[in-house]
């Protein structure tokens, strides 16, 4: 690759991740488009962009999937590099090669290096050959006659994985060998509709473990370092929901322990741009590998705050053939840092996506308070794509301080028009087992009945007042003000 | 003018009137002195009876969002003759959509029987599947929808015959 | 004074710093209460408050000012403390005295080392005394009769300050003896006027100097800390527009040395809460005591960004009685930080005072970017209090990087229906001079006319365009479409 | 519909008519063509002949305030006979508050003679004092102000006789 600085950036992504790669690129003097979906409604992004570059697709996902369109589009505008952000094309080595044969940087790891990881299988070996931990495990395509056998044979509960998967897609838990087929059949759709690959494996499934990744970084001239580690364990259905670092498991030996294995994997794969190793964590001390995530995590501003690194400026810098220019010993620890992901979801309705217009939307603000917000007020918001609407990011000078921002950031919060599990996220904070740093991927299920919220109880007289005095109907019959009711005609929202 | 307020799994009958001092809530529990003053930009002092509060209120059609002392409340707004037409039959005739999204496949033909919790239909949302399933033994009466179809919220996917 | 935790707090301020301040009690779960005037009108502090206490005054600023009603506000409120925030009461004894009487603890330095600093007289001749430098002098209480004599001995240029001053109220540099008599004359008024206090004293100016100031903290058990300095030579007026940390001007050994000085001084005095020590620092590189300020600074964010503490937090702790608990040594400074004050002046109409209703309001945000706002989009700006609207403060790995992070904030900024100086601070955050560090507080008006913006272009037909187009009147005459004319009605705002 | 718009220093005339494909702004340097789309939320797309933008816009009776490209524009709408009725006496017949605040003293009585640079009226305004002198030579007609009033931008605190 050349070592020009980067002058023409193309974002192939949307929402928040789009936001805050345009305000880093922008803060740079790059010039900045963006691609755009119609079924994409406002939204914070193309306000950032310089460019909005429209893009079709027999879905608006498939648009955001398909190579062919968005290399082009990069290779009209004049893009010099494009940046993936995360999901989407981010881990398809195709697009990759697709803007090298036109000339265009790709801001990510070199494809070969995404193949390597993209594959949890191939991935897994490479790991485990070079002798860092892995799981016991059965994979289908060594012999796949004999798969559902073996996948038994490696003890329940086993964990199912499509081979190609990644954030928890198409992941399934198997407790009974009743249910495996049934489960099997499930998994192998999801993951060729999200990844066009129906290959499975599975794992041996660690009771309550944590999950823990580290952040990693490598240049062109071949120097890797770590930003330290990211405690995930707070997930729903294998989707993060509240990611801190740093984490509350670890002592400093087994954080240098498994920050230093992370950086070694990346070593060992030549690794190049921002990465991340995840790792399982049992309640016994003992990590294992996990996967290998070769692009920038949604949770990265954790280890922003608290390294004071601009992780999407790091990964430009490498992108232009810039070296590091700085070690491990560099690299600093100041504080705790904890993310809060605002989803449009209803836990009320057992967390299906929710859909609505942002009719009134509040950001908190502050010391030690980030917003990471992909939507702005008025937008509607649809299901075309996956439900994360902002991050509410917090720094504080220890765990304690963080916390007590994150739940302060989140009264000083409103989204009213959607659903969302903004209060869920309150309740989760207010948690003893949260508070002490006690939890492990099992916190959410095992805590679903108090973390529902159902002893709360609404203070009703207060908004039984409030539904009848903002009815313009209700009002002008009982008032019969024709003054009132025109007052009351500002409710048409 | 009386509406009932659907608040969480409660119902409220309320009507409102206008008292010697202002506007009365007639509510189950008796009437209830109440205000709401605007202090501009969605916030609002509401005042019931003794209690007081500051809160963030928006409105969309009859579905009214309240932001109150660090929750979020959402009551419907449902006309007394609406409530007693939908009570006529609750959606126990047939299985609706959990939330807006495409189907993937349906599982299920006009008058197949079903056993309570057989699939039915598999639809996808926010890249989560989700597998609809038969609230009850039956005979299907009518498939709604086709793969690929986008549904809304609560969208009657498959119906059943009425039980003989 | 007791060692209790603090559980109901008065905040005795408005704007920007009674939220900030309150965002940091509340999130420790202390009860808030705030004063207010009637021509307060809405603003952001009112809404984060548990409870708003009117207070009246012969004008707004008077019952800000009022010690008495103050105190009998807290007393029948139930606080255990009062934060006076900066200005209004923040550095008047009496407060302090009022609440003791009362059982209330005040959220600052103890009365004597108030009245000591407090008095610039006495302040400088204490710091003298103990050996640190200060410049050369004439005082009026001396000799009133030959002051005006003494005061052209000490050699122009000089600087005229009130002796009860601060933040610039009332200062006026001479330069030419004609002017001397009227310029004590105005000079007394205002020190009448703001500090009750018309004595005045006069120093040698020096041409163009550096302002450097030094954070302390003291807790009630004899320990004191320096947080690192914050350069604040963008000044207009005497008036800090922006500020800086680290300082580009000096070197390791002279930033240890200032920062140990002012920890120093602040030892001597028995210093307890938190307090800025400010400095002259020369272009030979001699820096002498100028003032030491016994309160929070508008500009205190910035040290907060790179050291990781909330000074607040601090605050509260000291007045709790609490031991600090760390030492110098525990204090790490990381990066860099620059603060941007939003002021309502119009630098069109010399920087006069501007008022108006915030008809949109957009505030920054993203990786590195803090606001702290004192206004919501919709309020009237009056012209009681003084013209700060909000802070930007901006975080970032190096200089360099907060820099670009500063002016992509300004970018992202829009304040509409009030006069501000936004786009003033973009041209000084553009110019090489600022951009290189090489600056004194004779900066902004050596280059006042190239910050003006003369050189700058309106992109006329574009503009010209909007004003015609959102002319209700006009697009209906035009047009003649009733429909397009009712669309228009929206610009009722 | 003729208006005249201020933008800073300068003054342009503009009208605007229906084209054939959308609105043409008729000014001194010929016909634009213009088109102004709502993005929600105060954004607007602007477009005059080849030029577009993006910006913010908000009108609070006749001035539009415009962010555009990183800068704040202030537009000034003035009627042409309001314009040429200002043209006529130009404020020169006497000083003017620079600024909102409050009259601190007043240094001079109707009948005196003053000169141009002469102090005539100190007033306040966040915490900063001003003194207003005289912009010319000539007889004071009137004072308007007392210690302790509060006046507004642009208020005419002082008048002078019309010079003979």
């Amino acid at each position: 690759m050349t070592a020009a600085p980067i002058r023409r950036l193309l974002v192939a992504n949307r929402g928040e991740i789009a936001a805050r790669i345009l305000r880093t690129a922008k803060a740079q003097g790059i010039e900045c488009a963006i691609v755009r979906h119609a079924a994409e409604d406002g939204g914070l992004a193309p306000q950032l962009a310089d460019a909005v570059i429209p893009i079709e697709g027999a879905t608006p996902v498939a648009a955001y999937l398909d190579v062919t369109q968005i290399a082009e589009a990069a290779r009209r505008w004049g893009a010099d590099a494009v940046h993936p952000g995360y999901g989407f094309l981010s881990e398809n080595p195709a697009l990759a090669r697709a803007l090298d044969a036109a000339g265009i940087r790709f801001v990510g790891p070199p494809p070969e290096v995404t193949e390597l990881m993209g594959d949890k299988i191939s991935a897994r070996r490479f790991v485990a050959e070079r002798g860092f931990p892995v799981a016991p495990s059965a994979i289908e395509a060594d012999d796949p006659g004999s798969f559902a056998r073996r996948a038994l044979a490696v003890g329940l509960p086993i964990l199912i994985k499509p081979a190609a998967g990644g954030g928890g897609k198409g992941m399934r838990i198997v407790r009974s060998a009743e249910v495996l087929d049934a489960e099997l059949a499930a998994a192998r759709r999801e993951g060729e509709r999200y990844f066009g690959d129906g290959r499975l494996f599975v794992e041996r499934y660690v009771e309550r473990p944590r999950h823990i990744e580290v952040q990693v970084l490598g240049d062109q001239h071949g120097n890797v370092v770590h930003f330290g580690e990211r405690e995930c364990s707070v997930q729903r259905r294998f989707q993060k929901i509240i990611e801190e670092t740093p984490s509350p498991a670890l002592d400093a030996g087994t954080r240098a322990q498994i920050c230093e294995v992370a950086a070694g994997i990346a070593r060992a794969a030549g690794y190049i741009g921002a990465g991340t190793v995840e790792f399982i964590y049992g309640a016994d001390g003992k990590f294992y590998f996990l996967e290998m995530n070769t692009r920038l995590q949604v949770e990265h501003p954790v280890t922003e705050c608290v390294t004071g690194f601009d992780l999407v400026a790091e990964q430009l810098r490498v992108a232009a053939g810039e070296p590091l220019g700085y070690g491990q010993a560099d690299i600093g620890f100041q504080g705790h840092a904890i993310e809060l992901r605002l989803c449009a979801e209803d836990p009320a309705q057992g967390f299906m996506p929710a859909t609505g217009s942002l009719l009134v939307l509040r950001e908190p603000a502050g010391p030690g308070v980030r917003v990471d917000s992909g939507v702005v007020e008025g937008q509607r918001v649809g299901s075309d794509f996956d439900s994360l609407l902002a991050k509410l990011i917090v720094h504080g000078r220890n765990r304690s301080q963080a916390l007590a921002r994150a739940r302060q950031a989140l009264a000083d919060t409103a989204c009213l028009g959607v659903a969302t599990n903004l209060d869920y996220l309150d309740r989760i904070l207010a948690h003893p087992q949260f508070a002490a740093g006690d939890y492990s991927t099992a916190f959410l299920d095992e805590q679903a009945a108090e973390l529902g919220g159902a002893a709360e109880t609404p203070p009703t007289a207060l908004l039984l007042a409030a539904a009848a005095l903002s009815d313009g109907h209700m009002v002008a019959a009982a008032a019969d003000m024709p003054r009132l009711y025109a007052q009351m005609g500002a409710w048409r929202n | 003018m009386k509406k009932i307020f659907r608040l969480g799994e409660t119902e409220h009958a309320c009507s409102l009137r206008r008292g010697a001092e202002g506007m009365v809530l007639e509510t189950e529990t008796g009437p209830l002195p109440c205000a709401l003053q605007p202090l501009g930009a969605a916030r609002y002092r509401i005042s019931a009876g003794e209690e007081q509060a500051e809160a963030l209120i928006a409105r969309h059609g009859e579905r009214i969002w309240v932001r109150l002392r660090g929750r979020t409340h959402v009551i419907d707004a449902v006309d007394p003759l609406d409530a007693l037409a939908a009570a006529g039959h609750h959606g126990g005739d047939g299985a609706q959509a959990p939330m807006p999204g495409t189907i993937v496949s349906v599982l299920v033909q006009p008058g197949a029987e079903v056993k309570a919790g057989q699939d039915l239909v598999v639809m996808e949302s926010m890249k989560l599947e989700v597998t609809i399933r038969a609230p009850h033994d039956g005979r299907i009466a009518a498939v709604h929808c086709a793969p690929g179809d986008q549904v809304p919220l609560k969208f009657t996917l498959v119906s059943f015959e009425a039980a003989t």
